[in-house]
């Protein structure tokens, strides 16, 4: 318990790291988004009058940085992120209506990733130099291959080229559509279609690193004694290859919470090769609009996404590991 | 260096050379300079043909040469990224592994608030403010990627540290009155090595991927072509609908191909680090299969015992007490 | 449980006219412990020790795993600092700031046990015996310090020196690496050489070679050496006095044969019986049992009373001081041995 | 030191013994054909230096050994407690799987290491009786495990702890209360005491050889620590550069050793008694196995080398001097050469 | 759980109010997803985004801007008349016109629209000029009076959304304020049907006062970016679209000639609409030089405007004709006939050289030097707008070969840009024309008094062109009452413009205009030119009522 209370700790005080990182970094940017209205306000003679109101409004205020920090503590821990101001409406309306998306997408690629990968490591890392290690080269490829690359490989092959997935949008919003968001049929298979091809390039780019990583500790684990004593004790092979893979497997988890930002980066690149429709999109638009209070909501969301993924593996490690919780 | 016998190792490091060689040499032997264009009024990228190898694009610029001088910025920046973030990884990694007590838990916290955000958006939001002379200087990108992309190193190299802090040549070197610096600098880091070299190449692949999507976005400043600038313009002018490949594809492989390069030449060092790797490539092609609890029996060996073996040692009943 | 309890006069280990080289008053040391949210609870690694190393004489510490011998030695080097007591050399007490700290890494070397591990793979033999060179002896120009490293493994029984100096230690069988671990403490010319279970992971073929080195140096170089072991034979075969270790204290003490021919001891009794010994023709019976207490907790009274066979009222509250054996150098810290004691005796 | 019980039935045979780590030209022989019989009963002990082979044997003839490890010649014949007799060498997977543990145990030297840190004690005890008795039911498994750890002298109130909650000495009677969980007709023990300090050590010894008294398995004792294997063991089978040298029963191998390895490592353990002598242990050190000596391998740090030592190697032989059938591989022993003193000693005699 | 049906005509299964027949899916600008906002006079609402305000509010007038003398298209307002010298309107608003909500329309919610955006300037997104006072004579007629003379700036007034004041004279802040679609109440054809942060369909108002449009619904889908909606379009998803779509002929033309079309199928395919002009920084503090108009006309006569026409704008745009800063396709009626055609295609290195050497520049080792010391500058331009950034790269060439040394430099970061340009921090810089009257694209080059310091924040005459003469032939256009005075002082600007050039005029600049008529006809193209399609909401409007579905 007492581990976790420390990490739980450490967890929180990371977690007012980024969210006071985040206020003065964004202070330090320059541009507003006074001149990314001015840019929309095209076609309109602004006159000087009007150009100060709206420079009053979005070019930052004059008041005092401290007095905004404290502000802006204060209407976060009230669940206020301010408007956005690119898109109108509070950015909390924007994280509600678009987080889902992200999380669905990358969480269930990244946990398909890991579980399929994972097991294909204990595979071939069981059956050591098997046919299986013919994968290794491939997964290397995908492993080191940046997203960025990968994702417009994976769009053009089976997206544009080869036409077995839609590559654009969240779900088919076209005129004939009629698609009602919510739990139906066509609604859901709709969206699964969209999200094959981001999930997979996601998917794709991250399963390599838990195959190769979870062969290189199955291959290490399998020296270890107590897996040799097993297979000594004339346990079948399959109880042999499991009680390597449950000493292998923790590594392999605090490596996975370990990923997750990196995940996050590539899933924000994934995004926006696929046109999809999350977070990471509206990082990209808020960051060319100078939107900060959009960019500062994403930002705080994401890295509290990643820290209690962190401390959720944390504690599932905790669990699998007796000696962890010994100290704990 | 038997992990130089891997032929996966070897595939690696050549192509790396070709690479480096490509980066250095390139700008030299391409054909046309960046910004020379066959001419100034068509719109058309030309396919690949026999004075333009790789074609051209749509402002006619010989695709073939941009490729060959967009190595060098794209590999420059990934390598200043490695090579900063190494050290900033050993800096925070060893000296908070070693010290321990306070200055271990600051920078732990440090290492892992830096893991816990994500790279991208902070760059995004750190490459903004730069002025343009910056964010076209190779030196100043890199040295920003790899602002992001310590904290891995600098937590393997801490777990690491402290396992080698307990070694008994650690205590020695005390023993003889060695400072606490040079035992960090010459005692613990030169058996980092290998570790060091796989945090550097994982660094760089990372640095490769992420100065790329930074072109994509267009948030690096940057006049000379990189790789990641052409596919970015391609992508952005339409090459990818229409169809004109050469464009984008060629820089495209070439990122990939030098990502895979260095994760094979990873591999050779994951097998230096840990050689039980390395004995699991033991027999392959040689019809041995190793399964743990079943030792092949091979009956290779020469009889080096004459027909007359002695007779097997059998204690009698007078002898024993 | 006091320490005035103790013998404060007793001071172990080997009695030679003249000041010893190395004294250590009354050491002790408390690791903290770190479990759970209940604070200030400390290990007793060491309680209480005062030893003396008079310079050419070797003092074997015996003791099972986790007596605190390990804890006693590096004390001595400074690498951990006492809780309380007070080291001197030539019986001049040391202070601890950083400088006179270093000034006791030239007079004072430790070699480990493992020396496997206490070389560093990347350097040269050359590079382990230059840097005390440097550090220590100022020696400067690159003849000079080439000259005075072969002299160092000629010392060591390592020749030719060319042969030896530019090899790696993977290079090297595990009796050469810790002749070099050795020649390295020489280095700096020490007047004390511990030697933390200098042979334990050798090989046995070549431990008697490193054994023999050591006593050489103590005739040689008249070195105050501290031999840590667990093999009680081994002290016997090279120590002049053996010191046994109990959970953090000094139980016995004196001239090495008695002590293994007439431990006095239950605890010393039951090592000698415990230890190997083909030439014992008896079936032995281990008489004491069971584990070493906690460190943390440790009993009240005798230390070792919980398993004691002969354990009195008086071993279970009061901490025996350690008394002569037989007027000798020989004393032990047991109850048995006080005369208003030992007629409640059993065995 | 040896008990009435003893029994003329061999229970593990290995002739000719080859083992090679790696394949082809990268393999070099870590074993080069050892011969020896393990009888019902008996201890067994296998001594020599580091890096001997003692290991390296006893995992191949159980198949245990992990790659790059390939056995290359030689056979290892099990006889079962039904009286079938298997070549563990030609046996399938099935086979051996059968065997293991139920007729063939192994103590491992560490047992920290050899205890799965996620598993509570229960759990391994009992996996084994789940695998090879499978006709018992939970809660017999359960009560046996009990038992056992009853019998290593362990309050079974440990049953639900994990490893690293017992002490090294606990552990290590836990690691033997699993190896003789199926009562099985050998265990095999490499370096099973090492680790541990000395009254503890014997603690375990002492409870091990009772235990054999009453099951009656065989043991073969792995250690580098030859005074105590010559309190333990029945019969000694020393090693050198992966071959076996001498084999002997422990008495004659203690009084009179026909070996110079054997004499020199008797000479290299100080004794806890009489005068203290200075003594010599041997010079020099254990060759690498990819750069043997020629000839016999121990000829470079043999005192007593001859001229032919260099040349040829020695075959296990009975001694010329002997009428019992020990054997040392030596070539001062064949008769023709004169035996120094040392290598020489009546039986009976003492050092 | 009953979706069996949901490809049936009619819509999604659980709505049975959504409008029957095909709907009409229009798309401006990516968004990665909608958040609920209507406000119209916000900078950043759906509306204003996606240019479909006024689908809920209205206009007083529609205003065609491809031609510049044809009449503000009555809307609700009938007619207006200037008095005053310039300073009072009188507008008479159309009567029987009802808001949504069932309220009446009257001249109070007009009094009452821009009485809010004297009150609150960052409400006045539009650039309506700020009133002095207004008043209301009776329900159909206000009358607005101005300081200064401002019929100039009708285009502004005319096309200013008007809001129920029944409803917002409660909003505190209104241009910040969150209008959901419950609360969007206008006068407008269209009523938020359904929102969904990914899909927004609007549906025909049925009591709309023009009668109910033909087209019943208006879908507006989420494209998260420009890659996106070019794929949707080129499915043939998206009927109404302006996007700057590389290859656009191949792309979208190609896949369906029969109905993807554009403004015409010869290039440049796209109306002409503004002036794409190098913003000359005349107060640039690294280039002084370039506060010289003699360095300024030299920098024009060296540049090759065809090549950034067919090889930057791959043929979309074509290159400026006229130095006076009007845009020559449809502008024509009003330019200075005498300004026409004078700038060439390619460069005049003779007009350069005798430019500079009358400015007193010596050429030493190629460069035009003066005191020692060239111009020097740079060129800036963002990156991601690739055709910019080919021109820059050109221009820099093109400056460099005649003598001048300078060099591009590709701002990452648009946003920055735009913020450099607005606060006068660059030197040169490709720009598009503002403005939908010649005169507001006049000012937006050239108007002394819409400029700012450097350092401050401007929306025009971003090359801080300051000369009093300009200032006053501004003037004398404002103040003019009739059309022969305003046209003699509008060639007199273009003429000033043309002597001085402030900025200089590159390219005549597209609307991007996209259309595909497979399922509804109407749509204006130049056979038919009815409406300025650049996407622009009152114009959406405009064209969307024109619209049928197709039989
Ligand atoms: N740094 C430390 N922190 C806390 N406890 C320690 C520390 N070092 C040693 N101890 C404890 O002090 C006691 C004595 O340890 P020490 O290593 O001196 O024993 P030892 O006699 O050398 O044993 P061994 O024969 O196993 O080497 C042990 O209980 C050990 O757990
Ligand atoms: N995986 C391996 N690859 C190559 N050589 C090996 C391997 N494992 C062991 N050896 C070599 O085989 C020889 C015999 O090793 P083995 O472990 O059997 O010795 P041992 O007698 O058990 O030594 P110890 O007393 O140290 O346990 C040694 O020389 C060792 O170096
Ligand atoms: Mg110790
Ligand atoms: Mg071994």
């Amino acid at each position: 318990m007492r581990t976790l209370l420390r990490r739980l700790g450490f967890y929180v005080l990371a977690a007012y790291a980024a969210i006071t990182l985040n206020f003065f970094l964004i202070r330090l940017l320059p541009g507003s988004a006074l001149s990314n209205i001015l840019t929309q306000l095209r076609g309109s003679s602004l006159s000087p009058a009007t150009v100060k109101a709206l420079e009053e409004e979005y070019g930052g205020g004059h008041s005092s940085t401290f007095s905004q920090y404290f502000t802006y503590v204060g209407h976060l821990f009230k669940g206020d992120f301010g408007t956005s101001t690119s898109k109108g409406g509070p950015v909390v309306d924007v994280l509600t209506s678009d987080l889902p998306w992200t999380i669905g997408l990358v969480g269930s690629a990244t946990i398909i990733a890991f579980v399929a990968g994972t097991l294909a490591g204990i595979v071939i890392g069981w059956k050591r130099n098997g046919f299986l290690d013919a994968l290794l080269p491939i997964a290397t490829f995908f492993q080191s291959v940046p997203y960025l690359v990968l994702a417009i490989l994976m769009m053009l092959t089976f997206g544009y080229y080869g036409g077995f997935f839609p590559y654009g949008g969240n779900y088919d919003t076209s005129r004939n559509a009629h698609l009602t968001e919510g739990w139906n049929g066509p609604f859901i298979g709709s969206v699964l279609q969209h999200g094959t091809l981001p999930a997979l390039t996601v998917a794709l780019a991250s399963i390599a690193g838990w195959i190769i990583g979870m062969r290189n500790m199955m291959i290490t684990t399998m020296d270890e004694d107590y897996v040799l004593v097993a297979a000594a004790k004339g346990l079948p092979q399959w109880r042999v290859a499991a009680v390597a893979a449950r000493n292998a497997i923790l590594p392999a988890l605090s490596n996975f919470a370990l990923s997750i930002s990196l995940v996050v980066t590539g899933s924000i690149v994934t995004e926006i090769v696929f046109s999809y429709q999350g977070v990471g999109t509206d990082i990209n638009n808020a960051v060319l609009a100078g939107d900060y209070p959009l960019m500062q909501g994403v930002l705080l969301v994401i890295v509290f996404t990643v820290l209690a993924i962190n401390f959720l593996a944390d504690i599932a490690y905790v669990l699998l590991d007796p000696r962890a919780r010994k100290e704990a | 260096m038997r992990a130089l016998r891997s032929p996966k190792v070897l595939t690696g490091l050549v192509l790396l050379f070709v690479f480096a060689l490509l980066a250095f040499v390139g700008p030299l032997v391409a054909p046309h300079s960046s910004d020379w264009t066959v001419d100034r009024i068509h719109h058309v990228p030309l396919a690949p043909n026999g004075t333009y190898w790789l074609g051209t694009d749509q402002q006619q610029h010989d695709v073939f040469s941009m490729v060959l001088n967009g190595g060098r910025d794209t590999l420059l920046i990934a390598f200043i990224a490695g090579l900063v973030a190494t050290v900033l990884s050993v800096v925070v990694g060893v000296t908070a592994g070693y010290l321990g007590g306070l200055v271990d838990d600051l920078l732990t916290a440090l290492a892992n608030i830096f893991l816990a955000l994500p790279g991208l958006i902070i760059l995004m939001v750190i490459m903004k403010p730069l002025p343009p002379e910056d964010t076209a200087n190779p030196f100043v990108i890199g040295a920003v990627i790899a602002l992001t992309g310590w904290a891995w190193g600098a937590r393997v190299l801490r777990t690491q540290t402290l396992a080698l802090r307990g070694q008994d040549y650690v205590e020695s070197a005390k023993v003889i009155g060695e400072r606490k610096w040079r035992i960090m600098l010459f005692e613990i880091v030169p058996n980092l090595l290998p570790i060091l070299a796989s945090s550097f190449i994982f660094t760089v692949i990372y640095g490769i991927g992420i100065f790329t999507v930074l072109t994509y976005l267009g948030l690096v400043h940057t006049t000379v072509p990189s790789w990641g600038l052409i596919i970015s313009q391609a992508i952005s002018q339409g090459a990818v609908m229409v169809g004109q490949w050469w464009w984008f594809v060629p820089p495209a492989v070439c990122i990939a191909l030098v990502g895979t390069a260095l994760a094979l030449v990873n591999f050779g060092i994951d097998e230096v680090i840990n050689p039980r790797l390395t004995s699991a490539r033991v027999g392959r092609g040689k019809g041995v299969t190793f399964r743990l609890g079943m030792t092949p029996v091979l009956r290779t060996a020469p009889r080096a015992v004459p027909a007359t073996t002695p007779t097997p040692y059998a204690p009698t009943e007078e002898v024993a007490k | 449980m006091t320490a005035t309890d103790t013998a404060t006069g007793v001071v172990h280990g080997p009695k030679r006219p003249g000041t010893p080289a190395l004294e250590a008053r009354r050491l002790t040391k408390h690791f903290p412990v770190h479990e759970g949210l209940r604070r200030g609870r400390v290990v007793h690694a060491v309680e209480d020790v005062s030893l003396a190393l008079p310079e050419g004489t070797v003092t074997a510490v015996v003791g099972e795993s986790g007596s605190g011998k390990s804890t006693l030695a590096r004390l001595l080097t400074q690498l951990i600092t006492p809780t309380s007591g007070e080291l001197l050399l030539d019986g001049k007490p040391v202070g601890s700031s950083a400088k006179e700290r270093r000034e006791w890494t030239s007079q004072v070397h430790l070699v480990l046990q493992d020396p496997f591990s206490s070389l560093n793979g990347v350097h040269s033999v050359r590079y382990h015996l230059e840097r005390p060179l440097k550090l220590h002896r100022k020696a400067a120009g690159k003849a000079e310090l080439d000259a005075l490293a072969r002299e160092l493994l000629e010392r060591v029984a390592l020749t030719p020196a060319d042969r030896y100096i530019d090899k790696f230690p993977h290079e090297l069988s595990g009796g050469q690496r810790q002749r070099v671990a050795i020649a390295r403490g020489l280095a700096v010319q020490p007047r004390v050489l511990l030697a933390d279970e200098p042979v334990s992971m050798l090989d046995v073929s070549i431990r008697l070679g490193v054994l023999n080195l050591l006593d050489e140096l103590r005739e040689q170089e008249r070195l105050a050496i501290l031999y840590v072991t667990h093999d009680i034979a081994s002290a016997r075969y090279l120590a002049d006095t053996v010191v046994v270790m109990y959970a953090g204290q000094i139980i016995e003490s004196g001239p090495a044969v008695q002590i293994t021919d007439s431990p006095a001891h239950p605890y010393t009794q039951l090592l000698l019986s415990a230890a190997p010994d083909p030439s014992r023709t008896e079936q032995v019976e281990l008489r004491g049992r069971g584990a070493p207490p906690s460190l943390i907790d440790p009993p009240q009274g005798c230390r070792f009373n919980p398993r004691c066979p002969f354990a009195m009222d008086v071993c279970r509250t009061r901490q025996p001081p350690a008394l002569p054996v037989d007027g000798g150098e020989h004393v032990a810290a047991c109850w048995l041995l006080s005369p208003d004691h030992a007629s409640a005796s059993v065995g | 030191m040896t008990t009435a019980t003893r029994t003329r039935e061999p229970v593990l045979e290995i002739r000719d013994l080859c083992v090679d780590y790696g394949v082809g030209e990268h393999g070099v022989r870590a074993i080069t054909d050892a011969t020896l019989t393990l009888h019902r009963g008996e201890v067994l002990g296998l001594a020599g230096e580091s890096g001997s082979g003692k290991s390296t044997l006893a995992y191949a003839v159980t198949r245990l050994l992990r790659a790059p490890g390939v056995i290359t010649g030689g056979e290892a014949v099990f006889h079962t407690r039904d009286g079938e007799a298997v070549d563990l060498f030609g046996a399938d997977a099935a086979t051996l799987r059968r065997i293991r543990w139920d007729q063939l145990s192994v103590v491992f030297q560490s047992a920290l290491h050899a205890l799965n840190p996620v598993a509570r004690i229960d759990v391994q005890l009992t996996d084994a009786l789940k695998a090879h008795r499978a006709h018992m039911t939970a809660d017999q498994r359960r009560e046996r495990a009990a038992e056992l750890l009853r019998l290593v002298g362990i309050n079974e109130d440990r049953l639900r702890s994990y490893p690293h909650e017992l002490s090294g000495g606990m552990r290590q009677r836990v690691m033997i209360a699993m190896a003789l969980a199926l009562e099985p007709q050998v265990v095999i023990m490499d370096e099973p005491t090492t680790a541990l300090d000395v009254v503890t050590q014997r603690e375990i010894l002492e409870e091990l050889l009772q235990l054999k008294d009453r099951l009656g398995f065989a043991v073969i004792f792995i250690t580098h620590d030859l005074s105590l294997l010559l309190e333990l063991a029945d019969t000694i089978a020393i090693m050198y550069a992966g071959r076996l040298v001498e084999l002997a029963d422990a008495g004659e191998l203690f009084h009179a050793p026909r070996h110079p390895y054997s004499y020199g490592l008797l000479n290299s353990f100080p004794a806890l008694h009489g005068e203290r002598v200075r003594m010599e242990g041997i010079p020099g050190s254990p060759p690498a196995l990819s750069a043997m000596p020629s000839g016999c391998a121990f000829h470079p740090r043999c005192p007593f080398a001859i001229e032919r030592c260099r040349r040829e190697t020695p075959e296990l032989a009975v001694p010329a001097a002997d009428l019992s059938s020990r054997v040392a591989a030596c070539h001062l022993q064949d008769g023709l050469e004169t035996v120094p003193a040392p290598l020489a000693r009546a039986l009976g005699s003492t050092l | 759980a009953c979706s069996s049906d949901s490809k049936s005509p009619g819509g999604g299964s659980s709505s049975g109010s959504s409008a029957s027949g095909t709907a009409l899916v229009v798309e401006s600008n990516p968004v990665a997803s909608f958040t609920e906002d209507f406000n119209p006079i916000s900078t950043n609402s759906i509306g204003r985004l996606e240019n479909t305000s006024s689908l809920i509010y209205e206009p007083l007038f529609q205003i065609n801007s491809l031609d510049a003398s044809q009449a503000p298209i009555p809307w609700l307002a009938d007619k207006a008349e200037w008095s005053n010298g310039n300073k009072t309107v009188t507008i008479t608003l159309h009567s029987g016109i009802k808001w949504s909500d069932g309220q009446d329309f009257t001249a109070d919610d007009v009094k009452f629209t821009f009485d809010l955006i004297k009150s609150d300037p960052a409400a006045n997104a539009f650039g309506a000029p700020t009133v002095s006072s207004t008043s209301v004579t009776n329900p159909t007629t206000v009358v607005l009076n101005f300081d200064t003379p401002q019929k100039a700036n009708f285009v502004a007034i005319a096309q200013q959304l008007i809001l129920p004041q029944h409803i917002w004279k409660s909003i505190t802040k209104p241009e910040a304020a969150v209008v959901k679609a419950a609360q969007a109440i206008g006068t407008g054809p269209y009523l938020v049907d359904k929102f969904s942060s990914q899909l927004v369909t609007y549906k025909a108002n049925p009591s709309y006062w023009q009668g109910e449009p033909k087209v019943k619904s208006v879908n507006l889908p989420a494209y998260a970016d420009n890659n996106a909606a070019s794929a949707a379009l080129a499915k043939g998803d998206i009927d109404l679209t302006g996007n700057n779509i590389a290859n656009v002929q191949t792309v979208f033309v190609g896949k369906d000639p029969q109905h993807n079309h554009l403004w015409t199928d010869k290039a440049p395919y796209y109306p002409q609409v503004n002036t794409v002009s190098l913003l000359l920084n005349n107060k640039s503090k690294n280039a002084p030089e370039l506060g010289q108009a003699a360095v300024r006309k030299a920098i024009s006569a060296a540049l090759n405007r065809q090549s950034y026409a067919s090889q930057c704008e791959t043929d979309y745009e074509l290159p400026a004709t006229s130095s006076g800063g009007l845009t020559a396709p449809v502008d024509g009626k009003v330019m200075n006939s005498a300004l026409n055609n004078d700038l060439k295609p390619t460069a005049d290195q003779a007009a350069v050289d005798s430019l500079m050497k009358g400015a007193g520049y010596t050429k030493v080792s190629g460069k035009w030097s003066k005191n020692g010391k060239t111009v020097k500058f740079k060129v800036t331009d963002p990156q991601p707008y690739t055709d910019y950034a080919c021109g820059a790269q050109a221009i820099a060439k093109d400056l460099t070969t005649a003598g001048f040394d300078v060099t591009a430099d590709l701002a990452a970061d648009p946003n920055a840009w735009s913020t450099a340009l607005a606060n006068g921090n660059y030197d040169a810089s490709i720009h598009w024309g503002q403005g939908s009257t010649p005169f507001q694209k006049l000012q937006f080059t050239a108007d002394p008094r819409l400029t700012a310091p450097l350092g401050q924040p401007a929306a025009n005459n971003l090359n801080r062109y300051d000369n009093p003469k300009a200032t006053d032939l501004f003037k004398a256009y404002e103040a003019s009452t009739d059309d022969a005075s305003a046209q003699a002082a509008l060639n007199k600007i273009q003429q000033l413009l043309s002597d001085d050039m402030p900025s200089v005029p590159l390219l005549y600049g597209a609307a991007w205009y996209q259309y595909t008529d497979a399922n509804f006809t109407g749509f204006p193209n130049a056979d038919n030119p009815y409406m300025n399609p650049a996407p622009n909401s009152q114009a959406w409007e405009y064209i969307i009522l024109k619209l049928a579905p197709k039989s």
